[in-house]
């Protein structure tokens, strides 16, 4: 390991506070959708530190990152459609324009 | 190969000049400066070479075009500045150089201005992979291939960034058609790509080209059955990537004035002209590394081989410039889509197929599975038509 | 300690450095387009991240994916759903402030946890170097299910996507 | 290869043809009447070999149980005696030839393919009663022929008098059928079964034993399945509906009201013959119906004028001629003159209906002279019409024989003369009818008779071939094989020939034949000054007895003034006490609706606004804002975190 483990962690960490900071605080829900990839990415992070430090089998913490990319992809493009389709049905893409279940 | 030794000797020495040289200044630095400096000065002469490569061959790609496509049209093409009009480029860069360089005034400037710079890297990255000659790789990954597919997919994102930085109505179509045709292409590209890793077992292209050898060293992929559909797969997907004709929707002249680059005069153009050439060679040299067995071959000097190969494709593309129309854009996505991607998979069970069986047989195997799904293919694609249009003010 | 690894050991910092940056950029940028950009930035560095690590193929898969595909959906989107003229929108709700408070708890926590726990490093790790081919097999091998499920999952996504995205007829 | 189940199949493939032509008869148009016949025919084939066995002796029955009664379980099946046989045989033949005939008469009629299904429900109505072995599936198959009657009667419902025909026809054997109904329903409370042969084994039982069980009870059931009877087959005094029948197709008046349907009414006293047999004082009744019967519809007979209706009261007169038999103990004699009667009778409406096919007429005064245009209908008219007067060796001199003899041997000398001055009413009038068809001059000079295609006379000659030798296993020559092949079935007396009641059978057809032809070719007006001389009895013929008129009178109109005064009793009182209800629940309901509008209302409406209230404060919570929500969730989270890991 050239750097410590931790520093990696608190690195993943913070970058997985900013994501969470977007999902929170932006109003537009492409930002919203940006923001999830960033905590996906911290959290990608993490699996392959471990697995380069502590992991029994070193393949398991890149195949589960695989899974992550991949379930990010799937995300992605969901998310993107029910955009669109919300879009093109309320023209607006905030989320704070967007409640049909408020009181 | 039985050759006289010192036939053998000469080519040899010819084959390896370059990494010869490489090797001997690094070889001569390594006794004044610590290990740490060689280690940044192969990277550095390795990285000057491939920067210096890409704009010459930029330039000269240029002047070959319009020769060749001179010649196809029936005129002479450049001949006045220097001998055979070679200095042409030159004269071309120093009009670029000096020319105007026009920021429009809504546009988002930084982006605007980032756009080319960005464009050029991955082009210029992507050199790092391709198999020159012999030991002539500059960084020879074991991922090679995947770092090639990887960084030259970046390139959507400078076109988006050129085509959104221009506010242009005609740079944000031709950057989203741009976008949306690359990321079409990819995905057979990189499906006629996976045969060749079945059977070479690698990702580095220096392997790839390796199990290309064979007697006179023409036991290339693409003399086999699922390396000739391949072959034919990657290099139409290829002309599509770089946006050639007849796939050069992006920035068709009579549609969209230029597409993302609409806005961009100068050098800036230049930079975008310089990455859409420096691809096509990349391209080029890839399609040869995969299928047409890199710089293997017999007699010749490797890298004399790889440019060749490289170069016959590259007239094939000028070639293809000079003789097919336009592809209308339904038609273009549903090419990809709809004939690309089908016969891509088929290729894959076929060179499966042929791995496990005689090679007759696979042939012959091979030509019947290519004919019934080629004809079913063409078949399912008939109606390409779109749906009749209506135009209001003809009414 | 050589100078090569000492050089690696700063790129690596300067790297993270960097996608810190651009990572508070993606979620503070007024302009989608430019955060979407960032977003590219962040990817690409955590990318070389990656390869530092010796993961090569996760980091030739990160930008594949990610910055070819995914960031190419994303910037289709921006480009389908965003107004030019824009600007003045507020980009942010009105919780930011609480948002931020909780964030800093949250990190202060974690980070307090992380430094506190010893994490077991083993040497056998460390010297492992996963080729593309291991994982080829661990996919094959022992995660052949998951793998199939991913797949599945994949395909109802594409079709997921393109029935809500359809235009109705 | 004579299985006995097989005979199954004889009633299924009509029904099946039914069945087909319901549904695919549009498409099938004029190939129904293939179908049908197709069907009558195979059946026809099934049916003949069994009977054969049957006729040599054998004895087929299979039952399987339909459902449980309480204890008593209901079970249907079939069984193949010497009486089911016999009338199986004639059915078959005779309802196959009827349909063959139908073909060619019904041609172009729009309703063809209904028609067929129709018959074809009919025949398999029949053919079921034929072989049913108990009450129960007699019945069914009984009510359902009823219902093809009235389909059939009411065949072109666009005359109101079809339609009207067919409805007197249900409604008049509706109440012999009902009493049917209470009949073997109270025979199964009396005896506990409804299957012929336990009832018949228990009926001889007690015979033997010589103590009747629950006589009154018997009595009564006897009496009510004779009810049945005198519905069905016309007798006096609900014979009103036949006549009024012939608003059908001919084939129709052939098949069901000539030879088979009518006939099941003589079936079914001669399948409850045991019971019969063995309750006093039944059997005279029987007679005396019978008799009254065959008198009074041969006196009518003599003065109709239309060739169909003619017909008709002479089947009613048959029809009584068969329940005297029966009523004289006579199963062989009355169960043989069913069988000739049918061929016989069958054949005359066959023919009468290829007249009117050819002339377009009914009224015999407007025929005449029409033997050398249709020849093959009017010789075959005239066997059938030998038959039914009784000239020997036709079939229906041997039954008729018989009838008269056993009324003669039994000692009711009154019955025999009455049966006997029918006799020669029948030769009479059957003759006055083929002299005005047949012979003398054409009347109306507009009737362009023609003959009848081929399809139509085929048939004909068979019938006409079926009438002459069917009465010879009745007769003297083959030894009285029938009537002793239906001794088997019941014992009841035989009687032994007798050569004078031949002579005065034979007497009375002859003196009845020519005094038609010395009337009718020669001397016509003394048919007028007859008339005139007897005028009441002359007007009594012509106006059927006043049946109509009296039913009118007695019944009808009675039932319709009870009607008009319930009418009235519904408007006034009824409808008066209903208005009441209704103006009274308007007044409890307004008072409601107030109680509703400011009580009930004003409570829900309170509940309501309390509810508004309290949610106005809690509501704030929703604020319809995701990351709102999500921002909950965060600091749900870092609370749990700080509470696990101890940091506070």
């Amino acid at each position: 390991m050239i750097i410590p483990l931790a520093h990696i962690l608190i690195f993943s960490l913070l970058l997985f506070a900013t994501g969470l900071y977007g999902v929170l605080v932006r109003r537009n829900i492409i930002g919203i959708l940006i923001s999830i990839e960033l905590m996906l990415n911290a959290a990608n992070i993490n699996l392959i530190a471990f697995s380069k430090s502590t992991s029994l089998s070193p393949e398991t913490g890149q195949i589960f990152a695989i899974f992550v990319l991949a379930i990010a992809a799937t995300t992605a493009a969901v998310g993107l459609a029910i955009v669109l389709a919300l879009y093109r049905v309320r023209k607006t893409v905030y989320t704070d324009e967007v409640h049909l279940l408020k009181w | 190969m039985n050759m006289p030794p010192l036939l053998r000797d000469i080519e040899f020495a010819v084959d390896l000049s370059f990494v010869n040289a490489k090797g001997w200044i690094l070889d001569l630095l390594s006794h004044i400066v610590p290990d740490w400096v060689v280690v940044f000065a192969s990277i550095v002469i390795s990285g000057v070479a491939i920067l210096v490569l890409g704009p010459v061959i930029m330039m000269y790609l240029t002047l070959l075009e319009r020769k060749l496509i001179g010649r196809i049209q029936n005129r002479y093409g450049p001949n006045r500045v220097g001998i055979w009009g070679l200095l042409q480029p030159i004269a071309d860069g120093i009009k670029m150089f000096t020319k105007e360089d026009i920021v429009p005034v809504y546009a988002d400037k930084v982006i605007h201005c980032l756009a080319p710079i960005v464009i050029v890297i991955p082009a210029l990255m992507v050199f790092l992979v391709v198999p020159f000659g012999e030991r002539m790789t500059a960084v020879n990954l074991n991922i090679g291939l995947l770092y090639f597919i990887a960084v030259s997919s970046i390139t959507t994102i400078p076109i988006f960034m050129g085509s959104w930085g221009s506010r242009n109505k005609y740079s944000l179509l031709g950057g989203m058609r741009t976008a949306a045709q690359m990321i079409s292409y990819e995905v057979p590209m990189t499906l006629s790509v996976v045969p060749v890793i079945m059977m070479s077992q690698s990702l580095s292209t220096n392997k790839i080209v390796l199990s290309q050898s064979g007697s006179y060293d023409m036991n290339w992929f693409i003399f086999t059955p699922w390396g000739i559909v391949g072959f034919i797969i990657f290099f139409l997907c290829a002309v599509a990537e770089c946006n050639r004709p007849p796939f050069d929707l992006p920035e068709a002249e009579s549609e969209i004035i230029a597409g993302f680059h609409t806005e961009y005069s100068g050098m800036k153009f230049a930079l975008f002209y310089m990455a859409e050439y420096m691809n096509a060679f990349t391209l080029c040299g890839i399609a040869a590394t995969l299928f047409l067995g890199g710089w293997q071959g017999p007699f010749l000097p490797s890298w004399i081989w790889f440019l060749g190969k490289t170069f016959v494709l590259i007239c094939v593309m000028i070639w293809f410039r000079g003789t097919f129309p336009r592809f209308r854009v339904d038609q273009l996505m549903g090419f990809a889509w709809k004939f690309l991607l089908p016969l891509t998979l088929i290729n894959i069970l076929v060179a499966g197929l042929c791995h496990f069986i005689s090679e007759k047989t696979g042939w012959i195997y091979s030509f019947i599975i290519f004919s019934i799904s080629f004809w079913v293919l063409v078949r399912l694609n008939r109606p390409w038509m779109p749906e009749k249009r209506h135009y209001p003010l003809a009414n | 300690m050589d100078m090569l690894s000492l050089i690696i050991k700063f790129g690596i910092y300067g790297t993270m450095a960097l996608a810190l940056i651009a990572a508070i950029a993606v979620v503070t940028l007024r302009n989608l387009f430019h955060s979407a950009l960032c977003l590219a930035a962040v990817l690409i560095a955590t990318a070389m991240i990656y390869a530092a690590f010796h993961a090569d193929f996760l980091a030739a898969a990160q930008i594949l994916l990610y910055v070819g595909a995914v960031m190419t959906l994303i910037i289709f989107a921006i480009m389908l759903t965003e107004q030019l003229g824009s600007k003045t929108i507020r980009q942010t709700n009105r919780q930011n402030l609480a948002a931020l408070a909780g964030l800093l708890v949250f990190v202060v926590i974690l980070g307090r946890v992380i430094f506190k726990t010893p994490w077991p490093v083993t040497e056998k790790a460390l010297a492992s170097k996963v080729t593309v081919m291991e994982l080829g097999k661990a996919f094959m091998g022992p995660y052949v299910f998951p793998f199939e499920v991913i797949s599945i999952i994949l395909i109802a996504a594409l079709l997921g996507a393109v029935v809500i995205a359809k235009k109705d007829r | 290869m004579v299985t006995s189940d097989q005979i199954i199949l004889v009633p299924l493939l009509p029904f099946i043809a039914f069945a087909v032509n319901l549904l695919a008869g549009r498409w099938l148009k004029h190939r129904a009447a293939w179908l049908s016949v197709a069907a009558s025919t195979i059946a026809c084939f099934i049916a003949i070999p069994v009977c054969w066995a049957v006729f040599q002796g054998n004895h087929f029955a299979n039952q399987g149980t339909w459902l449980m009664l309480g204890q008593t379980p209901l079970k249907f099946g079939y069984v193949m005696d010497p009486l089911s046989s016999s009338l199986l045989f004639m059915v078959t033949i005779v309802g196959t030839l009827i349909q063959i005939y139908a073909m060619g008469y019904m041609h172009g009629d729009p309703r063809y393919s209904r028609f067929f299904a129709y018959v074809s429900l009919f025949m398999s109505a029949m053919l079921t009663l034929s072989i049913s072995d108990n009450y129960l599936l007699f019945f069914m198959s009984w009510e359902i022929m009823g219902l093809c009657s009235y389909l059939l009667i009411g065949f072109y419902f666009e005359k109101d008098s079809a339609a009207k025909a067919g409805f007197k026809a249900f409604l008049t054997t509706r109440v012999g059928d009902v009493g049917f109904l209470i009949g073997f329903l109270t025979l199964f409370s009396a005896i506990g079964t409804l299957n012929f042969s336990e009832m018949n084994a228990l009926m001889a039982n007690a015979h033997h034993a010589g103590a009747p069980l629950h006589a009154g009870l018997l009595s009564l059931a006897a009496l009510l399945i004779f009810c049945g009877t005198i519905g069905k087959s016309a007798q006096f005094p609900l014979h009103v509906w036949l006549p009024d029948a012939m608003e059908g197709p001919t084939p129709v008046s052939a098949l069901i009201h000539a030879a088979t349907m009518v006939a099941a009414g003589v079936f079914l006293v001669a399948r409850s013959f045991s019971l019969f047999m063995i309750v006093p004082n039944v059997l005279p009744v029987v007679t005396v119906i019978g008799t009254i019967t065959a008198f009074m519809a041969a006196f009518i007979a003599l003065t109709q004028t239309d060739i169909k209706r003619i017909l008709a009261y002479s089947t009613i007169s048959q029809l009584g001629y068969m329940v005297t038999a029966l009523g004289l103990s006579g199963l062989g004699a009355g169960t043989f003159h069913l069988i000739t009667h049918a061929f016989f009778k069958a054949l005359l409406f066959m023919a009468a209906g290829s007249v009117i096919h050819g002339t377009h007429v009914q009224d015999i005064r407007e025929m005449g002279g029409l033997f050398k245009k249709m020849p093959h209908t009017a010789t075959t008219f005239i066997i059938a019409s030998l038959a039914l007067a009784g000239i020997p060796p036709l079939s229906g001199f041997w039954s008729k024989d018989e009838i008269l003899l056993s009324a003669f041997a039994s000692g009711h000398k009154i019955v025999f003369m009455i049966l006997l001055l029918t006799a020669f009413m029948t030769a009479f009038y059957m003759f006055r009818l083929i002299f005005l068809t047949f012979f003398g001059q054409p009347r109306n000079l507009k009737v362009h008779a023609h003959e009848s295609p081929a399809v139509m006379t085929a048939p004909l000659w068979a019938l006409a071939f079926g009438s002459i030798v069917i009465g010879f296993p009745g007769s003297p020559f083959m030894h009285h094989w029938f009537q002793k092949f239906m001794a088997h079935m019941v014992h009841h007396p035989e009687y032994e020939p007798s050569a004078f009641v031949m002579a005065c059978s034979v007497a009375a057809a002859v003196c009845g034949i020519s005094l038609a032809g010395v009337i009718y070719l020669k001397k016509i007006r003394w048919a007028q000054k007859t008339a005139e001389t007897f005028s009441f009895l002359y007007r009594l013929s012509l106006n059927k007895c006043y049946f109509d008129e009296l039913y009118s009178r007695c019944i009808v109109k009675p039932f319709q003034s009870l009607g008009r005064f319930l009418f009235g009793f519904d408007a006034r009182i009824v409808d008066g006490a209903v208005n009441g209800t209704g103006h009274a629940t308007l007044f409890i309901s307004a008072v409601k609706g107030w109680i509703d509008k400011y009580i009930v209302d004003g409570l829900v409406n309170f509940t309501g606004t309390l509810t508004h209230f309290l949610n106005s404060i809690v509501k704030r919570l929703q604020t319809g804002f995701v990351q709102n929500y999500l921002l909950i969730v965060f600091i749900g989270i870092l609370v749990f975190l700080v509470w696990e890991l101890k940091i506070i």
